[in-house]
């Protein structure tokens, strides 16, 4: 949807001040949330029935139920019911932010854009972002202030704290601590350090659970002072990842490496003269930058830290993947990335850095600048001093904004047992989760969408956070905790957000300089200054410990718990395996039948004497003798959505094994465990949906992706050609940029109003996606290469689903569009049977959910709710066509490219989906579908898709292909 | 004559054996009696094994009501369906009682043309049969929508909204050809049974049975001149059903021979599916008449020469379905297309019903060979338990083309597996109660014989007799 | 045997069979005019409403403009229930004190919206766009008609599918010049066919009858 | 062979006069003497079609086959004019890219609805001939008749023959020797 920002984005204050939206999500059942795990227990028999036959109304000859218009009693300005609002903000996750646009309909945020003004985001969003409106929405939320698990009041929690502090006083504080996560708010770190100036004793301890523990550390280590490192990928040539996911979110600034990266394939890709990058991985699990690598080395994450001791160049690499790496590398000096993964062990970091220095690519692809976090402390030592506090007794007050640390603190700390000692304890969360049913007090957390703050992006960029709606739940945000303990509890947090950059703005106009700042969503000029390193000291050879390993990772979906909730999440398929709903042991196909285990066995795994139990699943491409488990399952207090489902990964982790440990041992208890996978066959079956070559064999092969038999001249039919002369749009997916992050699948979902099936129903094969993205291995079990491929309805010219469907609920539009219409479906599935590429999605029950009124806010006002019993499929966002081409049309001007930009294209951060006009030659879409690598899936059936692919190229290294 | 003394005037029952349609000493009387004598007999004295087999079918029926209702609540989802496979049950029981139902037209119709003179003491309730099993099978695509409610908008009326059906789609053929073929057979059935209507209303005891079959009869007369009418009319009825009996399950086959799926996309489905719709139709009718003439002793009337020739068609027909599969295999081999050859791969071994498959080749094509012996079409026991196997193999036939075709189509990363669940069978089992319970009404309340055309066949009998001496 | 019917039964026989059908026949035809009276499609009949607000008496009487309240129909896709400031923005000064009015003055008291019965409500599955079709030259009173007349608003149009695709397969029969679109008592002249073709090129105007221009 | 004759019904009033026979041969004898005899308004009753009976009494007629031709004939027609329609005029769409008036598949409806109409138009049209329903009529009268859906086999020459007279027709009846004769109350 085109913005026009001179016009929207604004400031909310006085939206923020009316009350209409609260109406949205007022529930007469606070407590009712639909359980997405089990569609038939939230449907009662009469309601269902009524809704089938007020369905049936609405379509057959009945009478229409009475409607109501309930006007506004006030209308704020620029609000025009019917059109919605972008208004800038930003979302952090683990502290660190990236700006991002959010749609607004009658002062309801509905859908979540990437910021195109962001240096982290450029208009690129993650599934993470896309998913988080609907955590807003979220019936689970806490909703009320609680003492002792009892409704209480803000009011209530104030005089408590105010005491606390009074007490404290003559202390100098001492006694008080203060929890938080990694912070990069200004305004936040400035209210903490005043309060610590005037209680001195007190202390302020942070713990981030995936925090970046090891890039602070390996910077103390290089450099004897925390430093920032940030990676240009549009500069490198040569690029060694040592275990490190730069392209998926769990790397703080993934999105913008990703868009670097793949606009640098993509020139080498159309233009021959453009040298393409090279990326070797390094890793233990395959992830989805290792699916972008021209050659991955499988090796245990212990063994990433020999390798990289390999490639320092002083001592003589050992293998001979080393040696070409270490080639290839010194060829390109000052052109060339070896970047560490953010869970390798400080002294990988360290190595790093050193040899990024020796190869001269500091300071050319490897900038540093000073720390984006405001107060960098090594977090465990932060956590572990707390507890030995708090078991000593000398913690009275304890204070913890956000996080969760009785679920996900280092098991060996033994955080509740600690936590129990103190006397007063509150926390500040969006969830009353684990950690709040131990607390005294426990305040709702504003979801960022509902908040005034402030953060710092991966560059040091600082962002304005501006609330879209008043707190749904009443919540607070931690500048209003922490003004309760400045002794300013009626100062609200705009106030002081908006403070603090008085403060430390120069000049007079700053009323300007604001609302700029806000209507941007970045504030111009903060992104830190780069800033020359010391030399970095080599850190002496790395050994690896022995035997089975251990590997903890954040989920892919739900990263480490904070988002369990979010039943979006949870139902995007986890890239590597198709895996819904659950987390599970990952083991090497050899290593599983080492150790007798195999995909649906319940295993105990044991580390250092800690225990945990979880189904297996055999991973092609993971490392022998190497575990994969992922954090964020196993939640007791998440939610109806994420409680009791998954193991708890973290019950095994400790302060010294926080990433990677090794002598475990797994054991089965179990067998035939159900996962809910959206894809059973791993491979592709001798045929060819996804098409790769290499640049040489491009080159030497234009028309590879097109192979003449596959080919289908046009006029082999019997029947005349339609002509579209208006418009004809199509689309263009690039698998040689595609990094299988799923974002495309969530903004999906987020725009076209998709409904979460549930466990079983996926177990079942009836998930809901619209665009699914297939997951294939290829080459050989134990280490095969991982392709992605993005499968959006192809809305083929001679569309088979068309031909049968017997009441035309499924045409073609003048602009070719294979239109689906679900009022008119009466569901024979058969369209669904003759779809080639099976992309249709049934509504075997009422999926869309009636019940849970909060959830209604979530929702996209210009896309139809399905019912139970009708097909739906991928529209090509027709909403977002219909309502550019209105606007184009008032404005008497033909559409232009890019003025309609369907979600999937808007949120991928490597720009891999291009939609547009193929009437318009110069549109983007037409050129792409021009190249040689252009391919239609399925070519020779004579479907004539309209959303085609470009063939991926690899660029894999000369010496090591012989070899 | 009173209905009392019925019993005693029908003749003793035995088989004439393999070379006689009717067993010796009949007249017209004879044959009327035993006949009509099945429907006027005391409601007590009907067979136990009427009672015990109504009242069997008749929890099946109820059964059947459960699993609507449940499905109505809930949605389709409570089948075993998903994507990629979104058709199941519904659609092979669809398939399956269709073929059933074509025996009737079929031995009505076409042999009726050919002259058969075994055709006439079965094919009254074969016709019947016909009805029934296309009641079942009409049940099915409505249960089968997303939407039942909606199920009339798949046909063509004038409405509000100015849309159609769309007549390029084989399930609007379906709407048409089933429709059809249930009105005509309807027609057929009822136009034979005037002249018996008649008959009933005159040997009627009650009142109460003399107005109802009198108005059913419409004042039937056996006038020369209405024989004269209706047998014109009778000999049209068949020259039409004919091409439409074949015309029918060719457009079922449709369903599947107009979708590119492979292993449904063959120019070879109308023929094979017709002749495996005859296949499983006489499989049927053998399977009911069977038990039929044992408990009524209508073995002189339904004799083994009936038995014989059946067995013989369903042997010739269960040829050319074995020829439909071979053909079927060849063609996705000879092709060479890589996902025709896949669909045949999958189907034999390669997927997850594989098994199915060869069962089906063992009912359908092994088994029935049997039949060349004549000893074997001799032995009653033998047949009946042919027929049932052939039963079951062509429901697997209908299960393996619909299911397994469907579970691994072009595309690998969307090929998954399809469980059904009780409700599945419950639905399925549930119309077998609905055609066994109005079988059972049926034999029970109307002639199951058409008994003009036996008094014709007594008179040819007489005749070809007087020519003998 | 004795005759089991009597002699008049013959031609009863035979009228029942006209009779069935002649039933059948009534019965089908009734449903189609139950369908398409107001009774269904409540054509002609004004909800009840928190204020009997009078279009007649503020639009015929007074000459307000509909834009006046309907703010947002030129370009918006709702054309906008106007918000209490603006009705108490005269009524706070004419019929100040009105009995009828008490429901306004609360509203803007309370701060709780007045809750309007919807006159012209489409089906939820039907996307409907004011500020094209004004644009394009379709004025008010062709689909909702002469509101102006009207004391209680009601509709005049079944809103129909088959009534949207009436015009949207031949525009040319309803469009007026753009500056007649608010023109409430506009009549359409005799050669309307001819304008509207040439209105038609002139505003490029398209007649869409994809199912997405209205279904999504 | 019976002499007296039963008379149901008053005399005088006769719808006409009846004759029984115990098998098709001799009816079918008695009724082609009948026609040579110069009756025509008779009408022959038989538990079965008798081959030639119809003939035998002087009755043909094509009426039946003509109106199944047109029947069948209109069926097509509509069948294949309904699909036109919808698909060219009533509602344009381009579906799977395939021509408006994709005539191919518009066979099975175009044949389908002629099966349809022509069976209809040849049951209810054989029964309108018939002059059915019909469910009261004289020869119920004759209390033997009931044996005509069973066994016997009756001619029966109507008194509206100009030939007719109760005397004589009952003379020449009686010597066709058939099991009875009687006479048909109206």
């Amino acid at each position: 949807m085109k913005h026009d920002k001179s016009l929207y984005w604004r400031s909310l204050d006085e939206l923020a001040s009316t009350d209409e939206f609260r109406a949205f999500v007022e529930d007469e059942f606070p407590n009712r949330t639909p359980d997405w795990n089990d569609p038939a227990s939230r449907r009662r028999f009469l309601r269902l029935m009524g809704a089938s036959i007020a369905l049936a109304g609405a379509s057959a000859c009945t009478k229409q139920p009475k409607e109501l218009i309930v006007p506004y009693v006030r209308q704020p300005e620029e609000m025009i019911p019917g059109k919605p609002l972008f208004y800038a903000t930003a979302m952090s996750v683990a502290g660190i932010a990236t700006g991002v646009l959010v749609e607004s309909h009658l002062g309801r945020p509905t859908k979540i854009e990437g910021n195109p003004e962001h240096p982290a985001s450029l208009g690129a969003t993650d599934a993470a972002i896309q998913a988080s409106v609907l955590t807003l929405y979220d019936p689970d939320r806490s909703q009320t202030v609680t003492r002792n698990g009892y409704i209480s009041g803000w009011g209530t929690f104030i005089a408590a704290l105010t005491g606390a502090r009074d007490a404290a006083k003559p202390k100098k504080g001492a006694g008080v601590r203060i929890l938080t996560g990694t912070v990069t708010s200004p305004t936040l770190a400035t209210q903490i350090q005043d309060f610590l100036t005037e209680f001195p004793e007190a202390r302020w301890h942070q713990y981030e659970p995936c925090g970046r523990h090891s890039a602070r550390a390996g910077a103390i280590l290089a450099f004897a002072k925390p430093m920032n490192t940030i990676y240009r990928f549009d500069r490198a040539d040569v690029i060694v990842s040592l275990d490190s996911d730069f392209l998926s979110s769990t790397t703080p600034g993934s999105l913008r490496y990703a868009r670097d990266y793949s606009a640098r394939r993509r020139a080498a890709a159309e233009t021959p003269d453009r040298t393409p990058p090279r990326l070797y991985v390094a890793e233990n699990t395959p992830s989805v930058t290792g699916s972008m690598a021209d050659h991955r080395f499988r090796m245990t994450a212990g063994g990433v830290a020999e390798f990289a001791s390999s490639i320092r160049g002083d001592t003589g690499a050992t293998s001979p993947e080393a040696r070409a790496v270490l080639k290839d590398l010194q060829a390109h000096r000052g052109a060339g990335i070896v970047i560490a993964g953010e869970y390798q062990p400080p002294s990988v970091h360290a190595v790093v850095h050193a040899i990024n220095q020796t190869l001269g690519n500091a300071g050319k692809t490897v900038v540093y600048t000073g720390p984006i976090e405001a107060n960098p402390v090594d977090q465990i030592a932060s956590l572990a001093e707390l507890v030995k506090d708090m078991r000593d007794g000398a913690v009275e007050t304890l204070l913890i904004l956000g996080g969760n640390p009785v679920y996900d603190a280092p098991a060996d700390l033994n955080f509740l047992d600690a936590l129990k000692k103190v006397k007063l304890r509150a926390h500040l969360g969006l969830y009353s989760n684990e950690t709040a049913a131990w607390c005294h007090f426990h305040i709702p957390e504003a979801h960022y969408l509902e908040s005034w703050s402030d953060a710092r992006a991966y560059d040091g960029t600082v962002g304005i956070v501006q609330p879209l709606i008043m707190p749904l739940y009443g919540g607070k945000t931690p500048h209003e905790v922490m003004n309760v303990l400045n002794d300013a509890a009626d100062q609200s947090a705009h106030d002081t957000v908006q403070g603090y950059w008085q403060a430390q703005h120069r000049g007079t106009d700053f009323d300007d300089f604001w609302q700029i700042t806000l209507h941007d969503g970045v504030m111009a000029g903060t992104a830190l200054p780069e800033k020359a390193p010391p030399s970095a000291k080599m850190p002496e050879q790395l050994a690896n410990g022995a035997g089975l390993e251990i590997v903890f990772r954040p989920d892919p979906s739900v990263g480490d718990g904070a988002l369990s909730n979010n039943a979006w999440l949870q139902e995007m398929p986890k890239p590597q395996n198709k895996m819904t709903w659950d987390n599970a042991v990952w083991i090497s196909p050899k290593s599983a039948e080492h150790y007798g285990v195999t995909t649906g066995d319940v295993v105990e795994i044991e580390l250092g004497g800690r225990k945990v139990g979880g189904p297996v699943w055999i991973m092609p491409g993971q490392a022998d003798e190497s575990l994969t488990v992922h954090f964020g399952y196993g939640r007791t207090r998440a939610g109806k959505v994420a409680d009791g489902i998954g193991f708890d990964a973290y019950a095994v982790r400790t302060a010294n094994t926080l990433w990677q440990g090794t002598g475990a041992s797994i054991a089965r208890k179990a067998r035939d465990y159900k996962f809910a996978t959206t894809q059973h066959t791993q491979t592709m079956e001798e045929r060819d949906p996804f098409r790769a070559a290499t640049y040489a064999e491009f080159h030497k092969t234009p028309d590879f992706a097109r192979p003449e038999e596959k080919r289908v001249p046009n006029d082999l039919t019997l029947f005349p050609q339609w002509e579209y002369k208006q418009h004809k749009w199509g689309m263009s997916i690039d698998l040689n940029s595609c990094v299988g992050c799923h974002a495309c699948t969530i903004a999906c979902q987020s725009e076209n109003n998709i409904p979460v099936v549930g466990k079983e129903e996926v177990a079942k094969g009836r998930h809901m996606n619209w665009l699914r993205v297939d997951r294939y291995f290829k080459g050989p079990l134990e280490d095969p290469e991982l392709y992605f491929q993005p499968v959006p309805c192809m809305h083929c010219e001679n569309a088979l689903c068309e031909l049968v469907c017997p009441v035309a609920a499924t045409v073609h539009s003048a602009e070719g569009l294979n239109e689906m219409v679900y009022n008119r479906c009466v569901g024979t599935r058969y369209c669904s049977n003759n779809c080639p590429y099976k992309v249709r999605r049934f509504n075997f029950f009422l999926y869309a959910d009636w019940d849970t009124q909060s959830l209604f806010g979530v929702r996209n006002p210009d896309v139809s709710v399905r019912s139970r019993g009708v097909m739906e499929k991928c529209s090509y966002c027709v909403q977002r066509i219909n309502s550019a081409k209105i606007e184009a049309e008032k404005q008497d001007r033909p559409v232009k490219d890019g003025d309609i930009v369907t979600a999937c294209q808007q949120a991928c951060p490597a720009e891999a989906i291009v939609f547009g006009d193929l009437n318009d030659p110069n549109s983007r879409v037409a050129k792409l579908k021009r190249q040689q690598r252009d391919y239609s899936l399925l070519e020779e059936l004579n479907t004539r898709p309209r959303t085609t692919y470009l063939a991926r190229l690899r660029n894999p290294n000369p010496d090591l292909e012989k070899g | 004559m009173k209905p009392e003394d019925q019993e005693s005037t029908s003749v003793a029952t035995l088989d004439p054996g393999p070379d006689k349609v009717i067993g010796p000493g009949h007249d017209y009387g004879t044959v009327t009696d035993e006949i009509g004598g099945v429907v006027f007999r005391p409601f007590l004295k009907t067979p136990p094994q009427m009672f015990i087999g109504f009242a069997c079918a008749f929890l099946l029926v109820n059964l059947l009501m459960i699993a609507v209702t449940w499905l109505f609540v809930r949605g389709v989802g409570v089948w075993g369906i998903a994507i990629p496979v979104a058709w199941g049950f519904a659609i092979v029981n669809f398939v399956w009682w269709i073929g059933i139902g074509h025996a009737g037209t079929l031995i009505s119709a076409i042999l009726l043309l050919l002259k058969q003179d075994w055709r006439t003491s079965i094919n009254r309730f074969s016709e019947a049969m016909t009805l029934f099993a296309v009641a079942c099978a009409g049940m099915f695509p409505i249960l089968h929508l997303g939407r039942p409610w909606l199920a009339y908008w798949l046909l063509p009326y004038p409405n509000t909204m100015w849309l159609w059906p769309q007549p390029r789609s084989p399930l609007i053929w379906d709407v048409f050809a089933v429709s059809t073929y249930a009105t005509v057979s309807f027609i057929f059935w009822f136009t034979g049974l005037i002249p018996d209507f008649a008959t009933m209303r005159d040997k009627a005891g009650n009142p109460v049975a003399q107005k109802i079959f009198g108005m059913l009869a419409m004042g039937w007369r056996n006038s020369a001149r209405h024989w004269a009418r209706y047998q014109k009319a009778y000999l049209l009825l068949a020259g039409l059903s004919t091409p439409l009996v074949v015309s029918v399950h060719s457009v079922v086959s449709f369903d599947f021979a107009v979708a590119i799926l492979p292993g449904w996309h063959t120019t070879i489905f109308p023929p094979y599916f017709v002749a495996g719709a005859i296949y499983s139709g006489f499989a049927m009718v053998l399977t009911l008449a069977i038990p039929v003439r044992r408990w009524y002793h209508l073995e002189d009337l339904i004799t083994m020469r009936h038995i014989e020739c059946m067995s013989k068609v369903m042997l010739g027909t269960g040829l050319i379905v074995a020829y439909g599969y071979a053909m079927e295999a060849f063609m996705a081999w000879y092709s060479g297309g890589q996902y025709e050859r896949y669909a045949f791969v999958n189907r034999m071994w390669a997927g997850g019903y594989w098994w199915t498959y060869w069962i089906l080749i063992l009912c359908n094509i092994v088994i029935p060979q049997l039949l060349w012996s004549r000893r074997v079409r001799m032995s009653v026991p033998a047949v009946f338990v042919i027929a049932l196997v052939v039963n079951v193999g062509m429901w697997l036939e209908r299960f393996v083309i619909v299911v397994t075709s469907l579970t691994r189509d072009f595309v690998p990363s969307s090929w998954g597996m399809y469980y059904p669940t009780v409700w599945d069978w419950s639905t399925y089992l549930g119309t077998i109660g609905v055609f066994l319970a109005l079988m059972f009404l049926f034999i029970r309340g109307l002639p199951a014989i058409s008994i003009f055309e036996m008094r014709e066949v007594v008179h040819e009998g007489e005749a070809t007799h007087a020519h003998g001496d | 045997m004795a005759q089991i019917f009597h002699r008049s039964s013959n031609s009863l026989a035979k009228v029942t069979i006209v009779a069935m059908l002649l039933i059948v026949g009534v019965v089908v035809l009734a449903a189609y005019k139950i369908n398409a009276g107001s009774f269904i499609t409540d054509v002609d009949v004004a909800p009840g409403q928190p204020v009997p607000f009078s279009h007649k008496h503020h639009v015929g009487d007074d000459g307000i403009d509909c834009r006046y309240c309907h703010t947002s129909v030129e370009t918006s896709s709702f054309a906008g229930i106007p918000p209490t400031e603006t009705c108490m923005g005269c009524h706070s000064q004419i019929w100040a004190n009105a009995e009828l009015l008490e429901p306004v003055r609360a509203s803007l008291r309370t701060g709780k919206s007045l809750e309007w019965a919807r006159v012209h409500d489409l089906p939820d599955f039907v996307y409907f766009n004011h500020s094209i079709h004004i644009n394009k030259g379709i004025g008010c009173s062709t689909c909702h008609g002469r509101v102006d007349q009207m004391p209680l608003t009601y509709k005049v149009n079944t809103l129909y599918m088959q009534w949207c695709i009436g015009c949207h397969r031949n525009p040319a029969q309803f469009v007026r010049p753009r500056d007649q679109v608010f023109n409430i008592a506009y009549q359409y002249p005799d050669n309307q066919l001819e304008l509207g073709i040439r209105l038609v090129k002139e505003y490029k105007i398209q007649s869409l009858t994809d199912c997405v221009t209205c279904h999504r | 062979m019976p002499t007296e004759t039963k008379v149901s019904g008053q005399l005088g009033s006769l719808y006409g006069i009846m004759a029984e026979f115990d098998d098709p041969e001799s009816l079918l004898d008695a009724a082609r003497r009948a026609r040579s005899e110069g009756y025509r308004d008779m009408d022959a009753y038989s538990p079965m079609p008798v081959e030639g009976l119809a003939e035998a009494i002087g009755f043909r007629s094509n009426w039946v086959q003509r109106l199944v031709f047109t029947g069948g004939l209109l069926g097509a027609i509509g069948g294949f004019m309904l699909c036109w329609w919808i698909t060219v005029i009533a509602y344009p769409h381009n579906v799977a890219g395939r021509p408006l008036n994709s005539w191919p598949a518009y066979v099975p409806i175009t044949f389908e609805l002629m099966v349809l109409i022509a069976c209809i138009t040849a049951v209810v049209g054989m029964l309108a001939l018939n002059g059915l329903p019909q469910p009261y009529h004289p020869v119920f009268n004759v209390e033997e008749f009931t044996r005509a859906s069973r066994d016997k086999f009756f001619l029966c020459i109507e008194a509206t023959d100009p030939k007719f007279s109760p005397e004589t027709t009952r003379e020449f009846l009686e010597h066709l020797n058939p099991r009875e004769v009687m006479e048909v109350a109206p």
